[in-house]
């Protein structure tokens, strides 16, 4: 069970003519996952430099301590 | 003294990334006026509809001692008439809605609106608007009245009734808290909302 | 203190949306005209063959009806928020759910309804037997009832930010697909000469699902859109 | 049981702590990520290359190794978007909330993805790209329902009343996917040879499952390793204020 | 006194406007969502069966497009209306028309544009022949124009009134008939297998009217709005 | 003494069947201030739209000496700031439209928003957000400034610049109009809108 179907790299890519389909299915997917992932960290960078930026903005207005009732 | 009606405690509110105010802490008793001022953008509005339930994210405590709702008067911001009705079937609704008691012409008549009961709302001015609002005070069966801004747009003599009708209430053990620009009325405690936040009775 | 009976406030209530409906007039004929332009709409796309258009019939009756419903929704709470009398209603004592029924059934009996009245006259312009009208009517009956709820659920999420119905669209047209699927598919059905009471009693049964939950919804989605 | 019980409320408490989950994400994230990508490899690698071809449909099933998994994750995902909104309007938990907002952008690539896979696997299969076969009408509806979830959180301004609309028309929607199934299946049984049957879809010999359900388990981890960096971003975002953000975001340590 | 030249104008107008609707995502992804939406309920309404479907699509794929320009015209001046800009826009010196084209121009490139993008996606989804998709997708193309400046006029008359996007539709929708007619005739003669020349001529010609004139009315239909 | 650049003859103006004022007579010329004063509703905003041609529905007569659109900077009753856009992009905006001439930065600064360019608008606070577009008074080219309540949403000391920058202009022979609440500054000519509308010199 564990030697692979296909005798070949050329078979394997080609997958029985069906090559296109499965290839750019995964492809595909693999593009809209990757993308996603990248973005929620992307985002988290983000959120956090404006954070830092807000902080140094107002940081003589509110005092750190401000809301930490919430907890 | 009786205990408090109203007690907040350590009240915050933020609202887009900003503290409106933080910290807040007070208790209000039946009979007592209290004003809260504060620039625009403050949080006047916001705190009053925090205290009415309207408003729920906030830190910190707000506690009514009995139930509010069926003793709540509210007058929000926008006085909540609907141009299409007439002054007296907007009252109606009103008070069929807050289970209010009392007669619809007498309180209309109360604010000056005695001849205009039958005009659609929208042809009245802003001025004659707030007031088919504010007739609500005129009827009975509330015992906490939270009134925002209820002086604008009213004229001089319109203010002077007002202020009255609302001294009256409280000594008849209404808890009244409003919200003002100006400074009207003394002998009331007053609620400051801005950079540093002060309560002095 | 005083708190009232759930009588008043629901009569008091729905006295008051009739008025205002009543009171602007163009909010009940709007919708209507709406729904028959879109209606209209259909036979100058495709090609007047009355076969071809029969066959359509169903769908582009439900599919204006869907949009006219769901258009006439997007100003269902606006002007009372703006006014002020939607936070009114969310401080009243007693559950608000009584007069948000009230409002929903006020709405649906002025547009809702004369939509179901005159489907049958646009199913017969575009050419669908006289035998299938009834049907169609009954169904565009028991089916806008629970447009108007479900609809009014995202009209309540929505009405603080004013940013026109597509948002509204976007948001409740999925969720009329079932209505949507049942309704016309009973009319196809009572085309093809099928028995369409099992149909018709699936689009009940989502009417009832509709109606019992619905304005439970819609109230909080008002809760929430106050700020709550 | 009880044991269990008591461990589970613990969790809930703690969790429903912004500041305890965050660490919580900052512990689990690091290895998460990891694990889930090395199982889903596991699985596609298996499934791409040892599994054997299945009998009618030639090498083209072998789409199903992504299309399975991200299909019945769209799923999963929109009903756990359905329960958070359901703790989150009745208990009003801040933490469901954030939940909510981070199950839905990686909901919705997935139900992308199924309907992408699908169609691509539709072609050799079927001969054409699409047709409205029921799962594929129920599964774009689905797509719908998410894209609606995420227009509505972006449409209001405050993040928590945005979560709170949004976790509302998440319950209504689950409800409704379910009829949605149900008549748009009803829909395809109205007209015979409107669908085909969908090939292979009863019983898979184990020599194709296990693959599947290897990539499965690592998509659904990958789907969990996306959603807990949304939910610590939206944590911070909300708890910017409050001290412990603060000091994180100038001396770096939670 | 300093009054600006055209070009200065026009190209801040148009920079201007590509950001506004750039920032706001949410304009450009609803109409094209709802147009997908919107496509998608008439196999759900009708039957699944391919062959009806492909009769059917070119009417269903141009009276979503249809409604899906109507509603994204909703809100085109509305914000401009509240914060003011469209008072400064109205009293800058020069004629008003130069930056009411960029708007038009922008709000097309961004909204209308897409639509006749994803056109033949939502054709193939309604099984039409893969011949015919390049017809639908040009005549969607010359159509949104069109749709976008008959609409703005619309718009334009409706902004100060915040009534849903219901009022608009009742106005506008009788206005897109003719390319509504044009539009899915040439889709369908495509489909016949007929020239299509002609027809797609003709959508061009109303498309010039409609550019020609559309501008200058909008821009009086803004100065009607203002109270002038 | 020169020719007026602005005469007003019986200039009357209904609102909803409510006439806000009438047989107005007035003529203002190069360097004058003028302060258009009354209560809400009274109809400040309406004249100014009238006399900047936006409000096309009057009775008699107004008159510009010269050609008043490549003239006239115009602030209306909402700022004209579109939030989706830096205060920078906003200000860009309204100086190409109106053809002013000048540095954006220098204006943006004269205004305090020094280092808020940058930010969207919308993230502002209300009187950030009319600074905006206040700024385009600190940009050059234009003869007849037709303000209305510039002062309103801006603190003491913002008020106290925009009065001197509004003097200044006046010195160079810019005929300035505006509307207030607050009769600020003093040495202005006012019209006063109301029961008895009143021109004061
Ligand atoms: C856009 C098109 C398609 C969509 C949206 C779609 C959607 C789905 C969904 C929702 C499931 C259920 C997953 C689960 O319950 O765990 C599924 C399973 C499946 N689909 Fe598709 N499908 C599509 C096209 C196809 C095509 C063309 C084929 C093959 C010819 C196919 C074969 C399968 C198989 C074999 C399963 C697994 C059956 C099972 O686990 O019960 N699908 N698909
Ligand atoms: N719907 C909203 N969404 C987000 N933020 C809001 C909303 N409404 C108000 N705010 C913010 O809350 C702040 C306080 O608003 P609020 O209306 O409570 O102030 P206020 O004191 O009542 O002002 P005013 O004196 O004008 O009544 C405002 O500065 C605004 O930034
Ligand atoms: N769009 C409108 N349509 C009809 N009537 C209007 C409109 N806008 C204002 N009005 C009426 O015109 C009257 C004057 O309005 P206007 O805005 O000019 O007053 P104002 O003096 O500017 O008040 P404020 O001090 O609040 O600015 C208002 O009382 C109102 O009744
Ligand atoms: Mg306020
Ligand atoms: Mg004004």
């Amino acid at each position: 069970m564990f030697d692979p179907y296909f005798d070949s790299v050329a078979a394997f890519i080609a997958m029985g003519d069906h090559g296109f389909f499965v290839w750019s299915a995964y492809g595909l997917s693999a593009l809209l996952i990757a993308a996603n992932m990248l973005l929620a960290v992307r985002r988290q960078g983000r959120v956090r430099a404006e954070i830092a930026r807000q902080a140094r903005r107002d940081a003589v207005k509110v005092s750190p301590k401000s809301v930490e009732t919430n907890q | 003294m009786d205990a408090p009606r109203l007690t907040v405690r350590q009240l915050g509110c933020e609202r887009d990334h900003r503290m409106l105010f933080q910290h807040l802490d007070f208790s209000a008793r039946n009979g007592e006026i209290w004003q809260v001022t504060g620039a625009n953008g403050a949080g006047k509005t916001t705190l009053l509809r925090i205290l009415v339930g309207l408003h729920g994210f906030y830190d910190g405590r707000v506690e009514w001692a009995a139930p509010l709702s069926p003793a709540l008067l509210y007058l929000g911001h926008q006085p909540g008439v609907r141009e299409e009705l007439t002054a007296r079937e907007n009252l109606e609704y009103s008070r069929a809605l807050s289970g209010q008691t009392g007669d619809l012409d007498a309180a209309l008549a109360a604010v000056d609106l005695y001849g205009f009961e039958d005009v659609p709302a929208g042809r009245l001015s802003a001025g004659q608007q707030r007031r088919i609002a504010l007739a609500r005070l005129w009827l009975d069966g509330k015992a906490v009245w939270i009134l925002d801004e209820p002086f604008t747009a009213i004229d001089q003599q319109g203010v002077a009734a007002l202020d009255q009708r609302l001294r009256e209430a409280a000594a008849q053990g209404v808890l009244v808290i409003y919200t003002s620009h100006h400074r009207v009325g003394d002998g009331v405690h007053r609620l400051h909302l801005g950079q540093n936040t002060e309560v002095t009775a | 203190m005083s708190a009232p009976t759930l009588t008043t406030v629901w009569t008091a209530s729905l006295h008051r949306e009739l008025t205002l409906i009543w009171r602007s007039p163009a909010d009940i004929v709007q919708p209507l005209f709406f729904f028959v332009v879109v209606v209209t709409l259909f036979p100058l796309a495709l090609s007047p063959k009355p076969a071809l258009l029969a066959l359509v019939a169903p769908g582009a009756v439900w599919v204006a009806a869907l949009l006219a419903v769901m258009l006439s929704l997007d100003g269902l709470f606006r002007r009372d928020q703006e006014s002020g009398a939607l936070d009114l209603l969310l401080t009243a004592p007693g559950v608000s759910v009584v007069p948000v029924t009230a409002k929903l059934l006020a709405h649906w009996l002025l547009t809702g309804l004369p939509l179901a009245l005159i489907a049958p006259l646009l199913g017969y312009m575009l050419q669908l037997p006289v035998a299938v009208l009834d049907t169609l009517m009954v169904s565009v009956l028991l089916g806008t009832p629970t447009l108007t709820v479900v609809g009014a659920i995202g009209a309540a999420l929505t009405v603080g930010l004013n940013r026109g119905g597509i948002l509204l669209a976007v948001l409740v047209l999925p969720l009329y697909v079932p209505v949507l699927v049942f309704g016309a598919g009973v009319v196809r059905t009572a085309l093809d000469g099928l028995p369409t009471g099992g149909l018709l009693a699936v689009l009940g049964a989502i009417l009832a699902l509709a109606v019992s939950l619905g304005p439970v919804a819609v109230a909080l989605g008002l809760r929430i859109s106050a700020g709550d | 049981m009880a044991i269990m019980w008591k461990t589970l409320k613990r969790w809930y408490h703690q969790l429903g702590s912004p500041r305890y989950f965050y660490r919580f994400c900052e512990a689990v994230l690091p290895w998460l990520v990891p694990v889930a990508l090395a199982v889903l490899a596991v699985g596609l690698v298996w499934g791409l290359l040892y599994a054997p071809v299945e009998r009618y449909q030639g090498n083209s099933y072998r789409i199903i190794y992504i299309h399975v998994p991200a299909s019945s994750g769209a799923l999963m995902g929109y009903i756990a978007m359905g329960v958070a909104g359901l703790v989150a309007l009745v208990w009003r938990m801040k933490m469901a909330e954030v939940m909510l907002k981070a199950l839905a952008p990686f909901g919705a690539a997935l139900a992308a993805v199924s309907l992408l896979t699908g169609a691509l696997w539709g072609k050799p299969t079927w001969g054409t790209y699409w047709q409205w076969d029921a799962r594929m009408t129920s599964m774009l509806i689905l797509l719908f329902l998410y894209l609606g979830i995420m227009a509505l959180q972006n449409a209001i301004r405050d993040p928590r009343q945005a979560a709170r609309a949004a976790a509302l028309l998440a319950v209504v929607g689950v409800i409704n996917v379910v009829i949605v199934k149900y008549s748009v299946e009803w829909l395809n049984t109205l007209h015979q040879g409107a669908t085909l049957k969908v090939v292979g879809e009863s019983s898979i010999d184990p020599s194709m499952k296990w693959p599947l359900l290897i990539s499965m388990a690592g998509l659904w981890l990958l789907y969990a390793a996306n959603v807990l960096i949304r939910a610590r971003t939206e944590v911070l975002n909300r708890e910017r204020r409050s001290g412990w953000v603060r000091r994180l975001v100038r001396d770096g340590e939670a």
